[in-house]
């Protein structure tokens, strides 16, 4: 089953660009390009149980460092894609100590104020970010590829645009995290991360060092923000100081969640359901046109929006991989698969 | 036992990937794909968005009908509706027939991004609401040589050729305003100025400091906050304290309460100059209509001068409004009579004028219509909106501002001062970035 | 090989064990027991080093272990089993032993990730299908734990001390929740353990009948105190011990 | 000196207001775990509710307010009720992502029905004021003080003094212990749900008072309130009404007072900073302590 799954879902992806409207591309190109700093928050969050809500920052970041190095210093996106991860896992390691000292919800509300003080720092270092007005962001180059709007590759009777481009683009990178997340959770460091996430006190007592594998989980996420913050501000051209905001983080979070925490699939499936839901739920035929008075489609976008997030989660708590278990299951074979479930140690605390 | 668990390394999928890098890219002949009835047909050339057989011409409009900016939103629309309804039912332009497509991004720039690459071929003109969704387009907008008409009126603007603001960019209007109001008295009175920390705020700041460089008045102090703040006090009193007799305020009509209703509470009452969009009617009433409850910042706000874009409603003083008039009544009613209605309305009128001479010059593609916008020259807008000149060297289509009082006793509580006030100052800004 | 002195631990008011001292010897095996709330968990929370003790001093090898943190123990040669189990629940059987040999692997994220830490996984399941042979859980190694019986559960946490390779284990209530034959099992298992492999073991248990089949020698405690100390026979006959556990069952034999 | 104490009072009168937001986080998160991200939905669905009974419906502005709470109450217990209590039990996470959805559809249905336009609160005190010591004080801003305190006695006393009180205490205390004593613990989260509502509703009108307005991004300030409940700890309320205080006061008193060189609006970040500083001292907060770590 799983032998047929994996090449026939590598045909899909490289094919679908050619089934697609130049703004179903763009969508997609989004979605995958996101799925790679949800794989990285799906390490973090999924694997070792630290709940973040600042992924828009470390993607800031990544796209900055792009943006930096790729435009002001003319360096080529060979040098400015990875750079961008490695700036945003540095800071990843640096906030990996504070990190060891909260628990749960805590580290979610702290690291909520890290995309504030992140937007702060951005809105205030001009020099690098545009301030502000906001900043233009380079076209990735790579070798005799030119990722700009208005080129394009011929292979043959095959052309692919732009936004072909980055989504193969994307795709590859994707597919690189994915396996490298496959990996790792296959590996020593991956089974310490889930310790951690269940039993964090046991898991020290059999040797596994915390502190050391929760900086790894925040460095890998973060990496991953980075790289997906680099691309994501080259494909949009440019950005201001409030596009990395909170709600990005959250969509982040809802896409984890959404597709099933710590499940190989989920963060693609959840992307797919997160940023490209409300450009798809506006094109319903029985939505009014825009401006055509009453309720705006817009609005009535970000409604369903907000009650498929709560429907879905109330009768499908596992995420969308849950409910691919259950289609499974129903069919009867097959065991369920391994969705963990997040348990946030709630500290129970004396109060006074 | 199972094998041992790896798949592919990660290295080897980039590697692989990267062999084929023996190809590369190059340009694409853009524009001539998707349009329908692309060829020539009679005299005029066809385009993207155009179709010559049933000689309709279609408009994109990437709005924010939802989200932080759609109070303004969807006002704008609904001129740009009303304008092309009417347009329609008086025999259109030389018989063609304009179509609107109204697209919503939230003021978002991701989403603006996905709309744009859904319309871009099937629009021969486009209005783009907002600055940062336009820049994020900009590099596309270029690529696609699309004539765009920005709801923004950032200063960088003028320096690209297919983009076609219709009015006076923010900072003009500030130094112009300033230039006014340093010219009613004697003595060079101290100006403070609250901006909003975003790009829209920060032009006003340029204009500002334009102003007090060339004029020579005393710096009252420069405050900022950020957009959805409610706190202001911090603020005003540092105003308060510097003297500060005007404060130029370059916000959002959201901000614009709480700045002016804070000052009034602490007894501080300078001379505001409101840019324009910092100025709604709501603010003085509560629905912004003339006889509605009047709000608690209504009374601080009378007198206050405002760079507004668009002539007060219904002025008899602008021959344009009458028929702006006319059209709101019959095709847009139920929207409250708006400043952002007539900008739209203004802006709309512009667009024709370039699809009219494109369509004189018999050429309706992309570079038929760009050429038209280049060699426009100046548009007269009725009086609604100071008039506007495209030239093929660029620059911004005004420099003159409108400058209005508030008077909450006339309908739109926006009296004219000066219809269409130059100064050195503002011709002296250039297109800044 | 560990020296424990005058170890004091208090919760706020309250004294969980008091002045705490033993001895273990290499290859000995002592067991500690003591009516419910006595300080057995706690003393064991002591020693891996989860509770902060007041006072005392706990040497491994003439180490001070109190210095350490609590993920360097395993290092030191210290593995310890849970009393409601350690385990991951969502992980098989094998995942969850080669927690145990974490601190025996070097591979970090980098290479864990691009695959390049293959070499020394496969080296280490081996050791860890190893260690759930020793127990006897060999075929249990590909099954996910949360679905595994209770003594099932009790044997892979048993495999994964085992492969810690420690210089001493702690074991807490190995046989409690099991059924007797399991107990008896355990009870083998453990005794193997300890007489086939020379290994140094610290337990604490209830079961009267396995303490006193395996142990060398016994620590009583009681209200957080030490009360006697020596072979099981004469544990049972001191007065005090009997003292202690008057009203509680004392199952002696089985 | 006049300056400082402007500020001081501006400070503590946003500090309040950041109280009774934080105060509803608090009571959610001490029987439930669950940090309610609906909060500035229900903050904004609060002061619109207000206004619209005041200025459509023409209701006078003391029973408005008083509906809008019974309202916001029931809607609050209907979410707990219709929602939450279906996914008892889930991860945290999962709990919180969906409070966090129900706040988008929230606040979208709000613009949607309202617009996007500011409207008017329909309350009596408008921007009228009165002067002490130099300086200035608004009705509104007093009475928000007022109610507040009002508002956190009421809660401590119902806390301390009734059975829900203390049903609500040996909830947050330990679940299943509760409930084998007989408690009707659902019955005790519908309360402390109730109550989140009640609360949001009553910051809401503060926020939404002269010189603001209703306007949707009202709902945004429940946001600021966050620094306030981990300051204090997530499980005190004590430490939310603290911690409420301190934000509002260093929000303000870094508007007048930071130096430039911390950026511009470093105001709007000071809270923030304040609560990580903190934490890296105080992990839990304030008024938390530790937990006693299971193994």
């Amino acid at each position: 089953m799983r032998r047929v799954a994996l090449p026939a879902l590598v045909v899909f992806a490289v094919l679908l660009p050619f089934g697609l409207s130049a703004a179903q591309l763009t969508t997609a190109t989004f979605v995958v390009i996101a799925a790679i700093g949800a794989t990285g928050l799906n390490v973090l969050t999924g694997y070792a149980g630290q709940i973040s809500l600042g992924h828009a920052a470390f993607v800031g970041v990544g796209a900055y460092t792009g943006a930096v190095l790729g435009s002001d210093h003319g360096l080529s996106a060979f040098v400015w894609i990875p750079a961008a991860g490695v700036a945003a896992a540095l800071l990843g390691a640096l906030l990996g100590p504070i990190a060891l000292r909260l628990r749960g919800l805590y580290l979610a509300i702290v690291t909520l104020g890290l995309v504030f003080i992140a937007q702060h720092v951005f809105f205030n270092a001009g020099g690098l970010t545009g301030g502000p007005q906001g900043r233009a962001f380079p076209a990735v180059q790579l070798g005799a590829f030119d990722f700009s709007p208005g080129k394009v590759l011929e292979l043959g009777a095959v052309t692919i645009d732009s936004s072909g481009l980055y989504y193969f683009l994307a795709l590859i990178l994707f597919a690189a995290a994915t396996a490298f997340t496959w990996n790792l959770r296959r590996s020593r460091a991956g089974r310490a991360m889930v310790a951690l996430r269940e039993r964090e006190a046991a898991a020290a007592v059999m040797g596994v060092d915390v502190g050391r594998v929760k900086v790894t989980a925040f460095v890998v996420s973060s990496f991953l923000a980075g790289i997906s913050g680099a691309l994501y501000g080259s494909y949009l051209s440019f950005a201001q100081p409030d596009q990395w905001s909170l709600l990005m983080s959250i969509q982040f979070i809802a896409a984890v969640i959404v597709g099933g925490l710590g499940t190989t699939a989920g963060p693609l499936l959840g992307c797919a359901v997160v940023f490209a839901l409300p450009s798809l739920l506006k094109d319903l035929p029985f939505l009014p046109a825009e401006g055509s008075g009453g309720l705006s489609a817009g609005d009535l976008t970000s409604i369903t929006y907000g009650l498929l997030i709560v429907a879905f989660l109330t009768l499908e708590p596992r995420g969308l991989v849950g409910i691919a278990d259950r289609v499974r299951r129903s069919r009867g074979n097959d065991t369920p698969s391994k969705t963990p479930k997040l348990t946030v140690t709630t500290p129970k605390e004396a109060h006074p | 036992m199972r094998r041992s668990p790896s798949i592919a390394t990660p290295l080897a999928v980039i590697g692989a990937s990267l062999v084929i890098a023996a190809c590369g890219t190059g340009d694409s002949n853009s524009g001539d794909d998707g349009s329908s009835g692309g060829t020539s047909a009679g005299t005029v050339k066809g385009g993207p968005g155009v179709d010559v057989a049933a000689k309709t011409i279609r408009i994109g409009d990437i709005n924010a009908l939802t989200g932080p900016a759609s109070a303004l939103g969807k006002p704008v629309a609904a001129g740009h509706r009303a304008f092309f309804k009417a347009l329609n039912a008086s025999g259109g332009i030389d018989g063609w027939k304009v179509r609107l497509t109204i697209k919503d991004s939230g003021y978002q720039p991701q989403q603006h991004v996905q709309i744009y690459n859904a319309i871009r071929n099937k629009v021969a003109l486009l209005d783009s609401f907002g600055s940062p969704p336009t820049k994020a387009i900009q590099a596309l907008l270029d690529r696609d040589k699309l004539v765009t008409t920005p709801a923004s009126f950032d200063s960088i603007w003028g320096a690209d050729p297919v983009i076609a603001p219709v009015g006076t960019p923010y900072s003009y209007d500030i130094a112009n305003a300033l230039d006014y109001y340093t010219k009613q008295g004697k003595d060079k009175p101290k100006i403070g100025i609250v901006y909003q920390n975003d790009e829209y705020g920060q032009d006003g700041l340029r204009g500002y400091k334009a102003a007090k460089d060339k004029l020579g008045f005393a710096d009252g102090g420069r405050q900022t906050f950020k957009a959805g703040d409610t706190e202001f006090t911090a603020q005003i009193q540092k105003l308060k304290t510097a003297g500060a007799k005007a404060v130029v305020v370059v916000a959002l009509p959201s901000s614009t309460g709480p700045i002016v209703g804070t000052a009034a509470a602490l007894g501080f009452k300078p001379q505001w100059i409101l840019q324009g969009p910092a100025f709604l009617e709501q603010l003085i009433t509560k629905d912004g209509s003339l006889n509605a409850k009047p709000t608690p910042v209504a009374a601080a706000l009378k007198g206050a001068l405002v760079t507004s874009f668009s002539a007060p409603w219904g002025d008899p003083g602008a021959p344009g409004m009458k028929e702006l008039v006319a059209a709101h009544d019959k095709y847009e009613p139920g929207q409250p009579p708006s400043i952002y209605f007539a900008l739209a309305y203004a802006s709309s009128k512009v667009q024709a004028a370039i699809l009219r001479k494109a369509i004189g010059d018999g050429d309706l593609s992309r570079e038929g219509i760009l050429k038209a916008k280049q060699n426009l020259g100046e548009v007269d807008l009725g009086g609604v909106s100071p008039s506007v000149t495209y030239t093929p060297d660029g620059g911004p289509p005004s420099t003159k501002s409108l400058i209005t009082r508030i008077d909450p006793s006339v309908d739109g509580f926006l009296k004219p001062v000066e219809e269409s006030y130059g100064s050195d100052v503002a011709d002296g800004l250039g297109t800044g970035g | 090989m560990l020296e424990v002195r005058d170890l004091t631990l208090r919760f706020g008011a309250i004294t969980a064990f008091e002045d705490v001292s033993f001895d273990v010897a290499r290859g000995e095996l002592l067991a500690v027991i003591g009516p419910n709330g006595a300080g057995k968990s706690s003393l064991f929370n002591v020693l891996s080093r989860v509770y902060e003790p007041q006072s005392g001093s706990v040497r491994l090898g003439g180490q001070d272990m109190l210095a350490r943190h609590r993920s360097e123990l395993a290092a030191c040669g210290v593995a310890r089993s849970f009393q409601n189990l350690g385990l991951v629940g969502e992980l098989t059987a094998l995942e969850n032993v080669l927690i145990g040999r974490d601190h025996l692997m070097r591979c970090g994220a980098l290479r864990g990730g691009l695959g390049l830490a293959r070499t020394e996984e496969r080296a280490h399941r081996d050791a860890a299908r190893r260690a759930l042979a020793t127990v006897g859980a060999q075929d249990l190694a590909q099954r996910v734990v949360q679905t595994l019986p209770y003594g099932d559960r009790k044997r892979v946490e048993l495999a994964r001390c085992v492969a810690m390779e420690p210089q001493l284990m702690l074991l807490d209530e190995p046989v409690a929740g099991m059924s007797a034959a399991e107990r008896g099992d355990m009870t083998e298992l453990v005794r193997r353990l300890h007489r086939d492999q020379g290994l140094t073991l610290l337990l604490v248990e209830h079961d009267m009948g396995m303490v006193m089949r395996v142990a060398d020698r016994v620590l009583v405690l009681d209200f957080g105190r030490p009360i006697a100390i020596g072979t099981p026979a004469e544990v049972q006959q001191d007065e005090r011990v009997i003292r202690a556990y008057l009203g509680e069952e004392l199952a002696v034999g089985a | 000196m006049t300056e400082f104490l402007q500020l001081l009072f501006q400070g503590v009168s946003l500090g309040a207001t950041y109280a009774l937001v934080a105060l509803g986080f608090v009571v959610v998160y001490r029987a439930s775990g669950v940090i309610n991200f609906a909060q500035g939905a229900m903050l904004l669905a609060g002061a619109y509710t207000i206004s619209w009974l005041a200025t459509d419906i023409g209701v006078a502005f003391v029973p408005a307010v008083l509906a809008s709470v019974a309202l916001l109450a029931l809607a609050g217990a209907g979410f707990q009720a219709g929602v939450l209590r279906r996914v008892a039990g889930e991860p945290t996470f999962v709990l919180v992502m969906i409070t966090i959805g129900a706040g988008i559809a929230v606040t979208a249905l709000i613009e949607a029905l309202f617009g996007a336009d500011q409207r008017l609160l329909g309350d009596p005190w408008g921007s009228s004021s009165f002067h002490a010591a130099g300086v200035t004080i608004t009705w509104v801003k007093l009475w928000g003080i007022v109610v507040t305190v009002a508002a956190l006695a009421a809660y401590f006393a119902f806390d301390r003094y009734t059975r829900w009180g203390l049903a609500m205490q040996a909830t947050a205390e330990d679940e299943e212990a509760t409930l084998s004593l007989g408690v009707p613990v659902a019955r005790v989260h519908l309360i402390t749900w109730a109550l989140a509502g009640s609360l949001a509703t009553l910051g809401g009108l503060f926020l939404a008072g002269f010189p603001s307005s209703p306007q949707p991004t009202l709902g945004d300030a429940a946001l600021r309130a966050f620094p306030a409940i981990v300051l204090g700890g997530l499980r005190s309320p004590t430490g939310a009404v603290v911690g409420g205080l301190l934000i509002g006061v260093t929000e303000v008193m870094t508007s007048g007072y930071a130096p430039s060189s911390l950026g511009d609006n470093f105001y709007a970040v000071a809270p923030y900073i304040a609560m990580i500083l903190i934490l890296l001292v105080r992990p839990y907060g304030l008024f938390g302590r530790a937990p006693a770590e299971r193994l």
